[in-house]
């Protein structure tokens, strides 16, 4: 494997002034389990790597102002145990088939953020939820909408003396009277029954009004050179009564929506048309979770 | 679960631990990690090997300039083509292909004026450390010019086509001629013609080749290496120039073959590499060197011509194949003789002709795997006969019923099936067993069911001549030695040679050592292939504690005064059959043996059936000493809209003659019937324009725990094998039926055919979009 | 690339060794005699290489050496030996869950963190807890077996 | 306890080690430089199994600090040969076939190197004294004299070729 340097920043400071100090060969390193495939494979040549491990202000999640706060460093493990992510069954959905359960203890959310593969798992169930993403360098702290990160394959908005710090989503409860009840769904479709990576994911969030979908986000992976969201696909939903119409027009737009590739695993008509089929059972399967 | 049954006991001995699913003996060692792999050994101021591979699959190569990193500090040896003049990996079985060997057989060790697949070797780096050797290889500077170069065998039979290897690309090419198949077509009801494919796929052991050699103080080149095959050490002295006495492999613990460690892997790039430093040298590929660089299974096109009357009977089946060898030839005529004399399955048929090419092409060279040609057969045969039930609008089961071979019908080659040919029994038990078809989970959802007859040799090609030796000796404390060549892959073959033993001899398994897989100090038993080692060194073990016993059953009776017969041997005692009061210890008529100078061991050599070369007008004769035969039955899930599909059950039946121990020989058919599944559904080593796009196992997916059904393992004994006690080989069968019967499923559940593997979701969307 | 002393506790010993920062924890293991751990891809596809560091299985060709300092590490060995085998080593064997045996480290340490958290797991937990660690052999079907039966053995005493 | 680096000079070769100071010659020799030659009987001196040249001198590594030895020359058995051919020593022992088990074979050379190196024409009573320190279990001592004295004999004939023709 390539040659490299590895501090190990005890303080969020430290860990900081250590990329701001280096230049563009330095990279963060989170749980690993991407970073170490590319550095045997080189498509990634760090001349150091600061991990992440020992900051403790990367960790943690909690619960407050209305948000969830997810550390860079929550796991993927964390995710599906942590009580605090019940409310986000989509996010809940990925993490189940992300990889396997081996990489899911070591993998963490800023990782998967960070990587921007157009597949990534957790990607697509956190647009759906409209996560904000935490910034953070030496001299500022920025919060921007995750839907506004993924530049393109593997580019973010993320500067070399930057880290992600944290993720925040918005928690609603079911039971609140003010707010309308909730739902989200999450599927992968992969060729094989475990640790697969996408053909398509398909993630929704729904925000349901009587027999309406009062809101809703449709968010696409492995479909275009970022994970996106299907906006005009939404429109068709939005404000509208629940319906099988609604929903099969819904699901078309959004296969039009996307630019799917032809690879290895399959084709660009085959990827469109099964993003028809996965936004519309997605949807129906929110809706069925009210 | 394993279902157990024995109809036809009879005929066979009373038996204490033959027949008993008991541990294992390598088994402790396996689960507690102490078992040593071929990687696992190191030694004293050892060197590490890597490989420099081709990044072109057709090129003449201008230039190889390693003098950057020769001088890179670490590296001892920096060797290339021009090191090593004339040396050639024979890939033809020497000495038994007879006549004269075809020009361009045998492949380079480093390739030195040109390429011929991407991966190809070019030259070996060794050095003090792994990065050092990783880092000489991109200083090692090679200089490329494109040469012509041809992917698909259809093409490369073209006139005209670029030559892969001389003297023309049709590398191996059999014909066979039973009966007259165009008069029988005539009188034929029907004709149903049909193509099928099947795909490049990786043995993908979980352990990547690996090797460690030195040359010891008298010169001898010692090799401890992952191998199915001891005997390499004579094809790896004649390539490096050695006496055949002067190589020395020292087989380990093999994880996984499947036919992958059948051919030379690391041995002569390690054994060259320390050669020449005089220090040891260790060798182990990446995953993406095994995928990109060692062998593949032959991706076949094969062509069923079938003319059948109304009530489903075979008249007379043409079938042309054709197999991509890839760059070299290796195992490939054999490969194509087992798909071509398999070609139309355990049916009887009176007038066949099979033609059939394997051909060679830029793309990675292709070898034995599990199955050996016969399971891609299969794959076209079993999916053919549910076509012309289907062309006949009669059940599958039907045709396959009034067409079963039995005993003393004949294989296109003429050779006549012997002992118990049970193929309607596995059927109708494989498929009794998945039971009533659940109602679809959801309105997208269709059930299918499929199933796969299969007839699959075990034993080697009868003109090989094929022999096994093994050593059975009895030590003073009454624990039994065993020595005996045979590498063990993980199928249970050293388990097997105990267990033989224990029985024969009265001993408790576990009292029970194996030395193995070791060319110069356990007799050579021959390879860990075409599912033989149970048949042969099973024998030969077998005969060789038999004679044991009869001299120790001789003392006895002198002691206790009764018939030699009367003897018996159980629990480390012996005793006469009808009077328990007569008993002595083992270790008592040990001594006495020893005392009285009797021999207390014995080797002994197995012979298999000796047979002629083939006919060469028509292929007719015999090949293989004897079959094996069974069925798989499926039951799929389909979604309708996506063509996704999931297995939900799957039911295998075997007649295995005996299960010497049937919790080995379910581990096999499990383990072999989960690889068909793979090979059916996800598995597919993707070369286009010769450029492996499936490198790594984020590619090339294998089934994982997620993805293998309910399962019901059947177990047949008709007691009419070859083997000690009457079993016959399970190793490759396991496998072969897999693919059709679920190809089958999936055909029945979506109402059209996807003729080509594996059955991707798109592919089956595709077949299902034709249907509507 | 300056080496560092490291402090690895691996089945209950502590090992000081000097590694380079690109040292994968795989290797470091393997090096210092840990051959029970099993390289197979090096990147995670395979899970052969499987240790439980602090509790979670995990890929250790995925870790960085550096970052396993001082912390408890278990490779198969640590869970016994043919003297003493842990109920899931036992299983193994009596159920001839392991064949060419490559996989079975890995494998037994998932098992293992999947009975830490599940002593009495659903076919559906086993199966996805499994679903990293590949095995080309067995069909995973004698594995199935082997867990069921040592969860009960376990839970059992 | 600090590891000291020091630099030495091993069989032609410069050498960087880094040593305790508590560690013997004898055992980096052969756990770090995988010089398995010379060998270990005692420990204690008293059968020369250990001998090596330092600095010229026939030298017991196992009573030797390696933290000594920066800055020395030392010569193990792997050394001797040049280029591919035998010392003299080593020649005339494979002659004498002066060896059994093989186990003193090394130190017996290396006495009978630093010998010749002293005295090129030993008396056999020069060479039975010289030999003293080093056991030898098989062999009787009767080969290794003969070898130790055909050795110079050979050593001259080596450095007069036209004599020997």
């Amino acid at each position: 494997m390539r040659e490299f340097d590895l501090l190990q920043p005890k303080t969020l400071n430290d860990a900081l002034e250590a990329l701001a100090q280096n230049n563009a060969t330095i990279r963060p390193l989170g749980g690993g389990t991407d970073m170490l495939v590319d550095l045997r494979a080189r498509r990634v040549q760090p001349d150091t790597l600061v991990a992440l491990q020992g900051v403790n202000e990367l960790r943690g999640v909690t619960r407050a102002n209305g948000h969830l706060h997810v550390g860079a460093s929550t796991t993927i493990a964390e995710i599906l145990k942590n009580p605090l992510f019940a409310p986000f069954n989509a996010l809940r959905q990925a993490a189940s088939v992300f990889a396997n359960p081996m990489i899911r203890n070591s993998a963490t959310i800023a990782g998967n953020i960070g990587s921007a593969s157009p597949a990534g798992d957790m990607l697509p169930p956190l647009l759906a939820l409209n996560a904000q993403i935490e910034l953070v360098s030496r001299n500022e702290t920025r919060v921007m909408p995750l839907s506004e990160f993924f530049l393109g394959p593997r580019k973010t908005a993320k500067r070399a003396d930057e880290l992600i710090s944290s993720i925040q989503l918005l928690v609603t409860s079911n039971q609140s009277p003010v707010s309308n009840p909730q739902s989200s769904a999450f599927y992968k479709l992969g060729l094989r029954q475990a640790d697969a990576i996408s053909l398509v994911s398909v993630a929704v969030w729904l925000e349901r009004d009587g027999e309406k979908i009062r809101d809703v986000r449709i968010a696409l992976g492995a479909v275009a050179p970022r994970p996106m969201r299907a906006t005009r696909a939404e429109e068709i939903l939005r404000g509208q009564i629940f319906s099988e119409t609604n929903l099969k027009e819904s699901a078309r737009i959004a296969s039009t929506e996307c630019s799917p590739i032809s690879d290895l695993r399959a084709s660009a008509d085959y990827r469109r048309r099964m993003i028809a089929v996965y936004v519309r059972r997605m949807i129906e399967q929110a809706w069925q979770h009210f | 679960m394993i279902q157990f049954d024995q109809p036809n006991i009879a005929n066979l001995p009373e038996l204490r631990q033959i027949g008993k699913p008991l541990p294992r003996i390598d088994a402790m060692g396996k689960v507690t990690g102490a078992t040593q792999y071929a990687a696992d050994y190191t030694m004293p101021n050892m060197l590490h090997a890597q490989v420099l591979r081709a990044k072109h699959a057709s090129a003449q190569i201008l230039r190889v300039d390693v003098s950057k990193a020769r001088a890179l500090p670490g590296v001892v040896a920096v060797l290339t083509a021009d090191d090593l003049p004339g040396a050639q990996v024979a890939t033809d079985i020497p000495g038994v292909t007879g006549t004269s060997k075809r020009a361009g057989t045998d492949a380079p060790i480093l390739a030195r004026d040109r390429v011929r697949f991407m991966g190809e070797a070019l030259a070996i780096v060794a050095a003090e450390e792994l990065a050092i050797a990783e880092r000489a290889l991109d200083l090692i500077e090679v200089d490329y010019e494109p040469y012509p170069a041809v992917f698909t065998p259809e093409e490369a039979m073209q006139p005209g086509a670029p030559i892969v290897t001389e003297p023309d690309n049709i590398v191996a090419r059999w014909r066979i001629v039973k009966g007259d198949a165009d008069a029988a077509l005539r009188d034929a009801d029907v004709i149903v013609e049909r193509t099928y494919k099947t795909q490049f796929i990786d043995h993908a052991y979980l352990e990547p080749e690996a090797g460690i050699a030195w040359v010891d103080e008298n010169g001898t080149l010692t090799i401890r290496v992952s191998t199915q095959v001891v005997e390499h050490f004579r094809s790896i002295a004649a390539a490096l120039q050695l006496p055949q006495n002067k190589v020395h492999i020292m087989g380990t613990l093999v994880g996984g073959g499947f036919g992958g460690k059948e051919d030379i892997t690391v041995e002569l790039f390690i054994g060259l590499a320390a050669l020449k430093t005089r220090r040891p040298v260790k060798m182990v590929y990446s995953r993406e060197e095994s995928i990109l660089a060692h062998c593949k299974r032959h991706p076949f096109t094969i062509t069923h011509k079938t003319g059948v009357t109304h009530s489903g009977r075979i008249l007379a089946s043409q079938v042309n194949l054709i197999a991509d060898s890839g760059a070299y030839v290796y195992l490939s005529p054999y490969v194509l003789l087992y798909a071509a004399s398999s070609a139309v399955g355990p049916y009887k048929v009176n007038h066949v002709t099979v033609n059939a090419y394997a051909v060679a092409t830029n793309n990675t060279f292709t070898s034995a795997f599990r199955g050996f040609g016969a399971a891609q057969a299969c794959v076209a045969y079993e999916q053919h006969m549910d076509e012309i039930a289907q062309a006949l609008h009669l059940d599958p089961r039907q045709v396959r019923r009034v067409n079963y071979a039995q005993a003393g019908d004949t294989t296109p080659n003429g050779q006549a099936f012997r002992g118990a040919v049970w193929l309607e029994e596995c059927a109708q038990r494989a498929w009794d067993a998945l039971g009533e078809t659940p109602p679809p989970s959801a309105p997208n959802i269709k059930i299918g069911r499929g199933l796969a007859s299969y007839m699959q040799s075990y034993g080697r090609i009868t003109w090989f001549h094929d022999t096994s030796q093994a050593w059975v000796g009895l030590e003073m404390d009454g624990s039994i030695v065993i020595r005996c060549g045979v590498p063990d892959i993980g199928g249970g073959q050293i388990n097997t040679l105990a267990q033989i033993s224990a029985e024969v001899l009265g001993v408790p398994l576990e009292r029970v050592t194996v030395y193995s897989t070791d060319s110069a100090l356990t007799p050579l038993a021959g390879t860990t292939t075409a599912t033989r080692q149970m048949y042969m060194s099973g024998n030969a073990t077998y005969q060789a504690a038999m004679a044991v016993r009869k001299t120790l059953a001789e003392r006895a009776s002198q002691h206790f005064e009764c018939e030699p017969a009367e003897i018996d041997f159980a629990d480390s005692a012996v005793f006469v059959k009808s009077d328990a009061s007569q008993k002595m210890p083992l270790t008592q008529l040990i001594a006495m043996c020893a005392a009285e100078g009797l021999p207390r061991a014995n080797l002994s050599l197995f012979k298999a059936p000796f047979t002629e070369k083939l006919d060469p007008d028509n292929a007719q004769g015999d090949i293989w000493p004897d079959y094996t035969f069974g069925a798989q039955a499926v039951q799929v899930a389909v979604d309708l809209e996506t063509g996704e599909v999931r297995v939900l059950k799957s039911a295998a039946c075997h007649d295995v003659g005996r299960a010497l121990n049937p919790a080995a020989v379910a581990g096999q058919i499990e383990g072999g019937a989960t690889q068909g599944l793979g090979y059916a559904l996800m598995e597919d080593v993707q070369i286009v324009n010769g450029v492996t796009l499936t490198p790594s196992f984020a590619e090339y997916l294998l089934p994982t725990a997620r993805d293998v059904p309910e399962t019901k393992t059947i177990i047949l004994e008709s007691g009419t094998g070859l083997g000690p006690f009457g079993a016959k080989g399970i190793g490759e069968p396991a496998l072969t039926p897999m693919a059709p019967a679920i190809a089958n499923a999936v055909a029945n559940a979506i109402g059209a055919r996807v003729p080509q593997l594996p059955l991707t979701p798109e592919r089956v969307l595709a077949a299902i979009d034709s249907a509507r | 690339m300056t080496p560092k002393l490291v402090k690895l506790n691996v089945n209950g010993r502590a090992h000081h060794t000097a590694l380079a920062p690109n040292t994968t924890l795989l290797h470091a293991l393997r090096d210092l005699g840990y051959t029970d751990v099993k390289s197979g891809c090096e990147k995670g596809d395979c899970g052969a290489c499987g240790v439980i560091v602090n509790g979670a299985v995990v890929n250790s060709c995925l870790l960085l050496a550096w970052l396993a300092d001082n912390q408890e590490i278990i490779t198969v060995a640590g869970l016994g030996a043919a003297a003493k085998p842990h109920p899931l080593q036992q299983a193994f064997v009596d159920f001839g869950a392991a064949q060419c045996g490559f996989c079975t480290p890995g494998m037994i340490m998932s098992a293992k963190a999947l009975l830490d958290e599940y002593p009495h797991p659903t076919d559906e937990q086993m199966r996805e807890a499994l679903s990293g660690n590949l095995c080309r052999c067995t069909g995973y079907t004698r594995i199935f077996e082997a867990v069921q039966n040592a969860a009960h053995e376990i839970t059992s005493d | 306890m600090h590891k000291k680096t020091i630099h030495l000079t091993l069989n032609g070769e410069a050498r960087e080690w880094s040593v305790y100071p508590n560690e013997l010659l004898l055992n980096v020799l052969r756990e770090q430089e995988y010089l398995t030659g010379t060998k270990y009987g005692c420990g204690i001196g008293e059968c020369g199994a250990c001998t090596l040249h330092l600095d010229g001198a026939p030298t017991l590594s196992c009573l030797t600090l390696a933290i000594a030895c920066d800055g020395a020359d030392i010569l193990t058995i792997e050394g001797l040969a040049r280029d591919g051919k035998l010392d003299a020593t080593q020649q005339a022992f494979l002659e004498h076939s002066a060896f059994q088990c093989g186990f003193c074979t090394s130190d017996m050379i290396m006495m009978t190197r630093a010998l010749l190196n002293e005295n090129a024409q030993p008396s056999e009573a020069q060479v039975r004294d010289y030999l003293r320190g080093n056991l030898c279990r098989c062999t009787g001592y009767a080969s290794i004299v003969r070898a130790a004295l055909d050795a110079a004999a050979l050593e001259k004939q080596r450095a007069e070729p036209s004599a020997a023709s």
